[in-house]
């Protein structure tokens, strides 16, 4: 499957326009269905679909298990970091109304950073999760 | 300014310092954030506890939102008792991880195994200070999913398994509180702890009520072990890493206990359809079934480690009798229990550990004769189960004591007889550690090498030394747990 | 879909299992668009049709498609599922009427979310609003599950052959 | 208190039961978290169902429309639905480890392995 022509060039055309999607959806969320979680898992998918037809050496070159394993741990440390900002600006915990002079203005910002952080660990843990299922198996050392 | 959001920060600093470990990778680094984060929650908590004792019952409004349309932590003299509990042997279990998990882990894995613990610890104290019913699930999940990666990681496959079990257990019991919550949500339109409780005094409709009652206790009680759902416990604590049968021991089940007290003493306090049905007689033959009967297969059980978790579900036991009696003294019983054994099986596993880490096995078999090798670490044992079995002098008999005392304000003597009676049965299997340790030959295989190196003693040590001054010095748990009893009953109208 | 649960329970073939697993959230998903959770919906249409299946698939083909004959009878499940059947039965008994707006989840804290959320964080998508602002710590935990599960599967599945062997001759 | 106004909870039990019992009644370990998996599923509809309002509309607020159906709820289900694919992907992870420790993932024949073990230690 890896050598068909017509599934590489698909699947270049294919990819850039999830990854539009899944930020469509990241910022529509405010609007109508959709978030941080929802994107997460679009823009693993589109990497996933990658692995799929490129291989998944290939895509473990695009995106490497260690830039994986930061966003894991990267998307809690900035919806944690929003919460120590609103302690450090004067509010309780996850206080989002002092993030901006202006406090709704402030909970956009604060929703906006909260969703972003979402999205960052649940793409990475849903791709750390396939690597490491669909590496497994193919490990040569490891039949 | 910074007392003001301890309660929020309590739980917050662990779990910022699992995806840093993540990030740093470097594994003495990792234990260090680790070995950070366990004892600043420990400060916290008893900052939390003297700020309780003094003010009153603390309300945090996390997003400044008021409650019950954000979520609120509600810290009183009996969330901060548990906070303390969970906090102090989570801070004390650490140095002894440095040795013991660089024994029993590749080094690979090392720094993964303190993120689970800090999350494991992030989520226990999150189940402990949330005001919130659907908050406390979440972070139930989160201590639950790094408990079954922590006990996987144990050295045998049979780790496997148990973690196996453990996971569809829990999940089950988890499900089983959300549709709990569910039903109870559907009655009141609340989540916030509080609010529910005042709401559900209104309520006139009793069937979904009890419904949610037993929904939420089956699936706590998956959670505690509560006789006959405890299944998953044994195999659990035999094949995990010690210390985290020392942790989980000491900290989760006594958590999940927590819970089962909150529900059914401050949220349901005032519903009046608890009379309905008899949960307190049902729980007392559950307990009384889980005291006698583990007690006795703990007799009968060759390896330590599994021999002291049949003792665990007979403990916890204790703990659920005394909540059954429904009395001053019983409740006291059984919140100083949380505490004592908490303190006295976490320092019997952490002994075990270094019995572990020493010798081939922990069969009784293996260790005949392990008092000429290891005086230290035999003595300890021999101390901190004579406060399991409850003798006078240690906190084990501060328990004893009080739930004597309610059985016999409620006129129930035989309950009085029986829970000397069984005392003695952990007399025998203490004893069958004893007889095998001092006056057997030394084994053939034992160790040359003497005692575990101080990072593992003092820490176990420490805990031996609390079992005994508790049981001398009572104004702290007593004490405390006195304001905490005195809170519930009132809450309860009583 | 109790068709589907029903079929599910009875095939031995994992393959098919997993399959009917997803066509099984795929019908789930619709229902959750007739009762208008959207939001819900489109989660679990990626959640339960995709990302469970694929993980499934994965696993399948690590481990083997076929399982075994069961050996006991299945008494003792069936009560456990009867009793816990009962109890729901008895509780749904006295829960308030299919769209009743007068029942206690919409009368009480939700007119709040649905009446100024607008207005207090400028946010249209009332669930949005919840899940980040009012909520926001529940997310925040949400988050911390999925990166523990993350965490979890690297801890569980990065070990090197060498760790393994000694695992399997203990 | 119509039957048809407890259709969708009768509908949401059946599928609960059903999910728990392939946990409880099955011996392969892939199968019951496929059990466990709808159990949860399940779940999510007793939550769901009670917060529609008939005639009411998805709650993302719009000019033209007054009867929103209940949020929270949704909210709920959206951390439950996340909470259940994280058990179910290090479930999965350690069917796979239990698999090439043991070589089988039939929870008789596990149980068996274990036996024999614990036999020849003695």
């Amino acid at each position: 499957m890896r050598g068909d022509l017509v599934l590489r060039v698909v699947a270049k055309l294919f990819i850039p326009f999830m990854l539009l999607f899944a930020l469509y959806v990241q910022f529509h969320g405010e609007l109508g269905p959709g978030g941080g979680f929802q994107a997460g898992v679009i823009i693993a998918a589109a990497v996933v679909l990658y692995a799929l037809i490129f291989g998944l050496p290939a895509a473990r070159r695009l995106v490497p298990d260690r830039v994986v394993e930061s966003m894991v741990a990267g998307g809690v440390l900035i919806y944690a970091g929003v919460g120590v900002a609103g302690l450090l600006l004067g509010g309780n915990y996850l206080d989002y109304f002092v993030l901006d002079r202006n406090p709704v203005h402030g909970q956009e910002r604060g929703i906006f950073w909260v969703e972003a952080g979402v999205a960052v660990t649940v793409s990475g843990v849903m791709l750390k999760i396939f690597y490491m299922f669909a590496g497994r198996g193919r490990d040569p050392e490891d039949v | 300014m910074i007392e003001q959001h301890l309660p929020a920060l309590q739980v917050v600093v662990p779990l910022i310092s699992a995806p840093a470990i993540i990030l740093v990778r470097r594994h003495h680094l990792a234990w260090g954030i680790a070995t950070l984060a366990s004892w600043a929650a420990l400060a916290m908590a008893v900052a939390i506890a003297i700020r309780v004792a003094e003010t009153g019952t603390i309300s945090y409004a996390i997003g400044s939102w008021p409650p019950p349309w954000g979520i609120e932590y509600r810290v009183d003299a009996l969330n901060a008792f548990v906070l303390v509990l969970v906090s102090l042997v989570g801070a004390l279990v650490m140095p002894y991880a440095r040795v013991s998990i660089a024994a029993e882990l590749p080094e690979e894995q090392e720094y993964l195994f303190f993120a689970m613990y800090c999350l494991c610890l992030a989520g226990l104290l999150g189940i402990a200070i949330t005001g919130d019913a659907f908050n406390l699930f979440v972070f139930l999940e989160i201590s639950s999913l790094s408990t079954y990666v922590l006990i996987a990681l144990g050295r045998r496959r049979q780790a496997l398994t148990a973690a196996y079990q453990y996971l569809v257990m829990g999940t089950i019991g988890a499900t089983f509180y959300v549709i709990g919550v569910g039903l109870l949500y559907l009655m009141t339109g609340t989540l916030n702890m509080a609010d529910m409780a005042e709401r559900l005094a209104g309520v006139r409709e009793f069937r979904p009520l009890i419904a949610a009652l037993a929904f939420v206790t089956v699936g706590v009680g998956l959670k505690l072990a509560l006789f006959p759902l405890h299944q998953w416990l044994p195999n659990a604590y035999t094949h995990a890493p010690s210390v985290v049968t020392a942790f989980l021991a000491a900290t989760a089940t006594k958590v999940s206990i927590y819970v089962l007290i909150r529900f059914h003493l401050s949220i349901f306090a005032r519903a009046p359809a608890l009379g309905e049905v008899p949960f307190r007689e049902i729980l007392m033959v559950l307990s009384i079934l889980a005291i006698v009967s583990m007690s006795l297969v703990a007799l009968f059980q060759d390896d330590l480690k599994r021999m002291l978790a049949y003792s665990s579900v007979a403990q916890i036991g204790y703990i659920t009798l005394g909540l059954s009696l429904a009395n001053a003294s019983g409740l006291t019983a059984a919140a100083t229990h949380l505490f004592n054994h908490g303190m006295t099986k976490g320092a019997l596993f952490l002994l075990v550990g270094i019995l572990a880490l020493r010798c081939a096995g922990t069969r009784l078999s293996q260790l005949s004769g392990i008092a000429s090798r290891m005086p230290l670490t035999s003595f300890g044992f021999m101390l901190a189960g004579l406060s399991l079995i409850g003798v006078p002098g240690t906190a084990g008999f501060i328990t004893k004591w009080y739930l004597v005392r309610g059985s016999v304000e409620r006129g129930s003597w035989w309950l009085a007889a029986l829970v000397v009676a069984t005392s003695l049965i952990a007399l025998g299997y203490v004893w069958r550690f004893v007889e095998v340790a001092y006056l057997r030959e030394p084994h053939a295989e034992l160790p040359r090498a003497g005692e575990a190196p101080l990072w593992m003693m003092v820490p176990a040590w420490l805990l031996v030394a609390g079992c005994v001054y508790f049981g001398l010095e009572t104004s702290f748990n007593v004490g405390y747990v006195g304001d905490a009893v005195k809170l519930l009953l009132r809450q309860g109208g009583a | 879909m109790a068709v589907l649960v029903i079929a599910i329970a009875a095939r031995r073939n994992l393959f098919s299992v997993v399959m009917l697993a997803g066509i099984y959230s795929f019908l789930m998903a619709s229902v959750l668009v007739a009762l208008d959770a959207v939001d819900v919906a489109m989660t679990e249409a990626s959640v339960g049709a995709g990302i469970s299946t694929v993980l499934l698939l994965a696993a399948l083909y690590l481990t083997k498609g076929e399982e075994a004959k069961p050996i006991h009878r299945p008494w003792l499940p069936l009560a456990v599922s009867i009793v816990v059947a009962a109890a729901l039965v008895y509780g749904s008994l006295g829960l308030p009427a299919f769209s009743d707006p007068a029942a206690p989840i919409h009368a009480h804290v939700v007119p709040r979310y649905l009446q100024e959320s607008l207005r207090e964080t400028g946010v249209a998508n009332v669930v949005t609003a919840v899940l980040a602002s009012y909520r926001g710590y529940d997310t925040l935990g949400e988050t911390t599950v999925v990166f523990t599960a993350g965490a979890g599967v690297i801890a569980l599945l990065r070990l090197r052959r060498r760790a393994q062997q000694r695992k399997d001759k203990p | 208190m119509s039957l048809a106004s407890h259709y969708a909870y009768g509908v949401t039990i059946l599928l609960m039961v059903a999910g728990l019992f392939i946990v409880i009644a099955r011996g392969n370990l892939v199968k019951k978290l496929v059990g466990l998996a709808i159990f949860q599923t399940s779940v999510y509809l007793l939550y769901i169902a009670p917060g529609k309002l008939i005639g009411g509309t998805a709650p993302i607020v719009a000019p033209g429309f007054a009867v929103y159906s209940n949020p929270l709820p949704h909210v709920l289900i959206l951390t439950a639905i996340v909470v259940g694919v994280a058990t179910l992907a290090l479930g999965l992870a350690i069917v796979v480890r239990i698999r090439e420790a043991y070589d089988t993932i039939e929870e008789d024949e596990i149980l068996a392995a274990d036996q024999a073990e614990d036999e020849r230690q003695r």
